[in-house]
């Protein structure tokens, strides 16, 4: 899985320059990369379903963040990297990591995961729900209620989003 | 393992981004950063060795799945991801439309 | 039946944009007629769980496989609150939101709210549990930014940076649980976990819950952005926000997983019982010096929040009735003093207390249903406040928690203290020449105020049964954490 | 952006690429019990392909086949119907979101009961939402200089 880790870290060399570039238009762009990179993790570990979600969404919140960005005035990034900040953040990082570290171990080895329901589901799944795409068949019919939920959150935030863009006017 | 804690550096560059940065777009994409990396540690617990896509096929049979119930879930996270930057982004939209400026120290007028 | 707490107001969401585009009006009827149902629905619930919790099965998959939705003691209890709460909130908004354009979008948003509330108080499985979350996030994001002033955008995105850190934490815990047990149905996570041995995994994850799920309830080392938020949404969504969602989202979500999932351990005590005391403290502490209503309001949320995770956290038996009451009686208290600032507000177009000015006279309904609920929240007898702050400290003397207790008593003072010179501000004082202006809000609002205060003063005066009737199956829930397993995976 | 768009070129080509991107997603949409994909995927590239015209030919062209209230109405009428869909089972007095329908033969397009049904509705959902987001945007970028309607009250 040597290809899964040198992505990987490319990724964290994307989102480094991403946080840290200046010019907003850039750093849009490096996020993008780093989206990228996610599908195509995804098309490695064998999800070319969320590959290929990812990838469209990707460009989608591209289009919208570039939208947002594109003709705004850029403010010059005036934060002053004070030593003890930055000392107190790596502190945090490093006893997060550190506990992660510990507590991950416990989990079973990569490559080889429990799979409780997931068996039962590549068993069951083409007898009971007639879809050979198991994803499909999770998504829509063992766990179909959670994408109601999903597509609801999806419609909050359309609607969220136009009640916050609304042309407003004085009601008299 | 070593995958794993990669993707946690990933989350807390997110984190860092999404709390520290002074600039409104900044934080939006640190917020981004932070949903990739749990969407790609939801996907590495599900990874098996050698493990195929779960879709069946008509003339062979593998037995070698990857788990299939983390990419449905993370199918979940991906639009609520999306759903969330939509709205962030029109609310700093809006912010800017107000105060014509991206950094919050100009913004910020709100007492703590 | 358990589902249509979600489909009913689902059904309102998706038919309200439509029916808003062809009469304005009619927004509001449909979501006043839903939050009517859901009421009618939730009180039958009370009576559907009497003989046994029930479990429903979403697309007849049995547990672990699919979704299942629990209906036990604790979820009606919080349903009863979600519900009541919306409804007299959706009454209110009748006259109240008229200030506003786009009816239609607020009465989608609010609606959108509470399935998400509903669907939170009866999921049975983790990461539905976080979708339902999710949806009541994104919907309460919209909603404080609603009135698009500058300083609402500011509050709704520091809500939401904060909101969506949270909702990080939780969704990277779930995912460490997944990993571990390989399921994502709550009863089998808990059994699951009871036959592992990864304690460090289950501590990991209980701190990026605990984290997580106060971060939405506000607790005190991450209330900040709750004094901005609360404030800034319009009345009625102030009401819903301090009185029901940082409860369901995070008090509820918090006590599930800690209670019925994980194990209560004495460290687990500890932990809540400090976060309890330093929330109670800090917050009383910083609205003393407020002079907007409504920003006075938000803090003292942070600190009844505190009383509430105390109590509970004290894990006897009459520490979790005393919690849960609180609870109850601070939702419909806090509801209340929101929408008496909204009023207020809508009458005298301010919210500073020096600038109100004794509008006692002009206002009488607003000024009765604002005394009863400063008295109420400061634990004056024989209003409902008073019963639940006893039954904590009570508890805390009773669990040999003296610093607790002592706590208690002297936030209960400075609550009344505080409130005394809200009244004086607000209602008695002598009257300004503002007071010549206004005159009383419209019928609606004050219907919705008065309900309120009756509710108050008919708790305080009949506890007992309502002890009986709701608190105590709920605390029973929490008490026996291991039988929401056999309810679920029966046996 | 200009209103008129952008070069004749980008407008001829775009004229063909629209159509191939919207059949792309309804392949996506239509195979998505059976191959990689489904609503989600499907719904956001036709979302993207009507962002697609709207970049190349300015907004007044764009608008003239799908504008904002025409995409609120698609999208409520989308999530209408994924709940209808999940309420087939409740009126045939099992449970919510049962799979009521025929299953059929595996591998073929139609099969699988309501997952294909349940993928166009989440489709016309997507596709329509994120589409109205985009509008909502595109229409905000003109700046509002008259204070007067910036009162949100």
């Amino acid at each position: 899985m040597i290809e899964v880790h040198v992505i990987l870290v490319l990724m964290i060399i994307g989102a480094i320059a991403a946080i840290e570039i200046e010019e907003m238009l850039s750093s849009v762009i490096a996020m993008g990369a780093v989206g990228i990179g996610l599908s195509l993790q995804f098309l490695l570990l064998r999800a070319p379903d969320l590959a290929i979600t990812q990838l469209v969404v990707e460009i989608l919140s591209l289009i919208i963040l570039i939208k947002a960005t594109v003709g705004a005035k850029m403010p010059k990034e005036k934060f002053r990297a004070r030593i003890g900040y930055l000392i107190f953040a790596l502190l945090f990082a490093a006893a997060f990591l550190f506990f992660s570290e510990q507590a991950l171990r416990e989990l079973p080895g990569f490559g080889s995961p429990l799979m409780k329901m997931g068996s039962e589901y590549l068993t069951e799944g083409l007898k009971k729900t007639g879809a050979t795409n198991m994803v499909s068949a999770i998504i829509l019919d063992f766990r179909g209620y959670d994408t109601l939920g999903e597509a609801t959150v999806l419609f909050t935030s359309v609607i969220g989003v136009l009640a916050v863009l609304r042309i407003v006017r004085k009601r008299a | 393992m070593s995958l794993y804690i990669l993707c946690f550096i990933l989350f807390l560059l997110g984190f860092y981004c999404l709390l520290v940065k002074q600039n409104l777009i900044k934080k939006i994409i640190g917020f981004g950063i932070m949903e990739y990396a749990i969407n790609l540690f939801f996907i590495l617990l599900g990874y098996r060795w050698e493990g195929e896509a779960p879709i069946l096929d008509k003339h062979q049979v593998i037995v070698n799945f990857v788990d299939p119930l983390p990419q449905a879930l993370i199918l979940t996270s991906i639009v609520i991801g999306l759903g969330i930057t939509a709205l962030m982004v029109a609310i700093v939209i809006r912010i800017y439309e107000k105060h014509k400026s991206f950094d919050i120290n100009e913004i910020r007028k709100l007492r703590g | 039946m358990v589902v249509f707490f979600v489909v009913i107001p689902l059904l309102a969401a998706f038919l309200v944009p439509l029916v808003s585009k062809m009469r304005e009006g009619s927004a509001r009827v449909l979501a006043v007629l839903t939050g009517s149902l859901l009421l009618l629905l939730s009180i039958a619930g009370i009576f559907m769980v009497k003989n046994g919790s029930i479990v429903y099965s979403l697309g007849g998959w049995r547990p672990p496989f699919g979704i299942c939705m629990v209906l036990d003691g604790l979820s009606v209890f919080f349903l009863l609150i979600i519900n009541l709460i919306g409804f007299i909130a959706l009454i209110y908004s009748w006259d109240y939101i008229k200030r506003y354009s786009s009816q239609g979008l607020y009465y989608t948003l609010f609606c959108l709210m509470l399935s998400g509330l509903n669907g939170v108080a009866v999921s049975g499985d983790l990461f539905n549990l976080y979708v339902f979350l999710e949806i009541t996030s994104i919907a309460s994001y919209a909603l404080v930014a609603f009135g698009t002033q500058a300083e609402e955008l500011e509050a709704a995105f520091k809500y939401m940076v904060l909101g969506s850190v949270a909702s990080a934490f939780i969704l990277l815990a779930i995912g460490i649980l997944f990993g571990s047990v390989s399921t994502l149905n709550m009863a089998d996570i808990a059994r699951s976990l009871a036959d592992s041995g990864s304690r460090k995994l289950i501590l990991f994850c209980l701190g990026l819950f605990t984290m997580g799920f106060s971060l939405k309830a506000g607790l005190v080392p991450f209330h900040t952005w709750l004094p901005d938020a609360h404030p800034a949404a319009p009345a009625p969504v102030s009401a819903m926000l301090s009185g029901v969602v940082i409860k369901v989202i995070g008090i509820y979500a918090l006590i599930r997983l800690v209670f019925n999932v994980f194990i209560f351990t004495p460290a687990i005590s500890q932990i809540f019982i400090w976060m309890g005391i330093i929330s109670m403290s800090v917050g009383v502490l910083l609205a003393i010096g407020q002079w907007d209503f409504k920003r006075l309001l938000a803090y003292h949320s942070i600190s009844q929040i505190g009383y509430v995770i105390f109590g509970i956290g004290l894990g006897t038996p009459l520490g979790i009735i005393g919690g849960l009451f609180h609870l109850f009686n601070h939702s419909l208290f806090k509801s209340l003093l929101f929408l008496n600032a909204g009023s207020l507000e809508y009458a005298t177009g301010t919210r500073k207390l020096q600038e109100i000015n004794g509008s006692g006279r002009a206002m009488p309904f607003t000024s009765v249903s604002s005394l009863v609920a400063s008295l109420s929240i400061a634990g004056v007898p024989p209003l409902c406040g008073f019963w639940s702050k006893l039954i904590i400290i009570i508890a805390a003397f009773q669990a040999g928690n003296i610093i607790g207790g002592i706590t208690c008593i002297l936030v209960g003072m400075v609550t009344l203290a505080s409130f005394l010179k809200v009244q004086k501000y607000a209602f008695s004082k002598q009257a300004g020449d503002i007071v010549s202006k206004i005159k009383e809000v419209p019928l609606t609002m004050v219907a919705a105020m008065s309900v309120l205060a009756l509710f108050c003063v008919l708790i305080g005066l009949f506890f007992v049964p309502f002890l009986d009737q709701l608190i105590r199956p709920a605390t029973n829930v929490l008490l026996e954490g291991a039988n929401y397993v056999n309810l679920i995976l029966g046996g | 952006m200009k209103e008129n768009g952008m070069s004749l070129i980008v407008k001829r080509i775009t004229r063909i690429t629209v159509s191939l991107i919207f059949m792309f997603g309804v392949y996506i949409l239509l195979h998505g019990h059976l191959t990689p994909g489904g609503g989600f995927a499907g719904g956001v590239i036709i979302a993207l392909s009507f962002i697609h015209l709207v970049l190349a030919f300015g907004k007044e062209t764009a608008f003239k086949r799908m504008d904002q209230v025409g995409a609120s109405i698609a999208e409520s009428f989308g999530g209408l119907m994924f709940l209808g869909i999940a309420l087939l089972g409740v009126f045939a007095g099992k449970e919510f979101f049962l799979n009521v329908l025929p299953k059929g033969t595996p591998f073929d397009l139609f099969s699988s009961g309501i997952i294909i049904l349940c993928n166009i509705a989440i489709f016309i959902k997507v596709g329509a939402g994120l589409f109205a987001i985009f509008v909502a945007l595109a229409i905000m970028r003109i700046p509002v200089d008259d204070p007067g309607q910036e009162d949100g009250r």
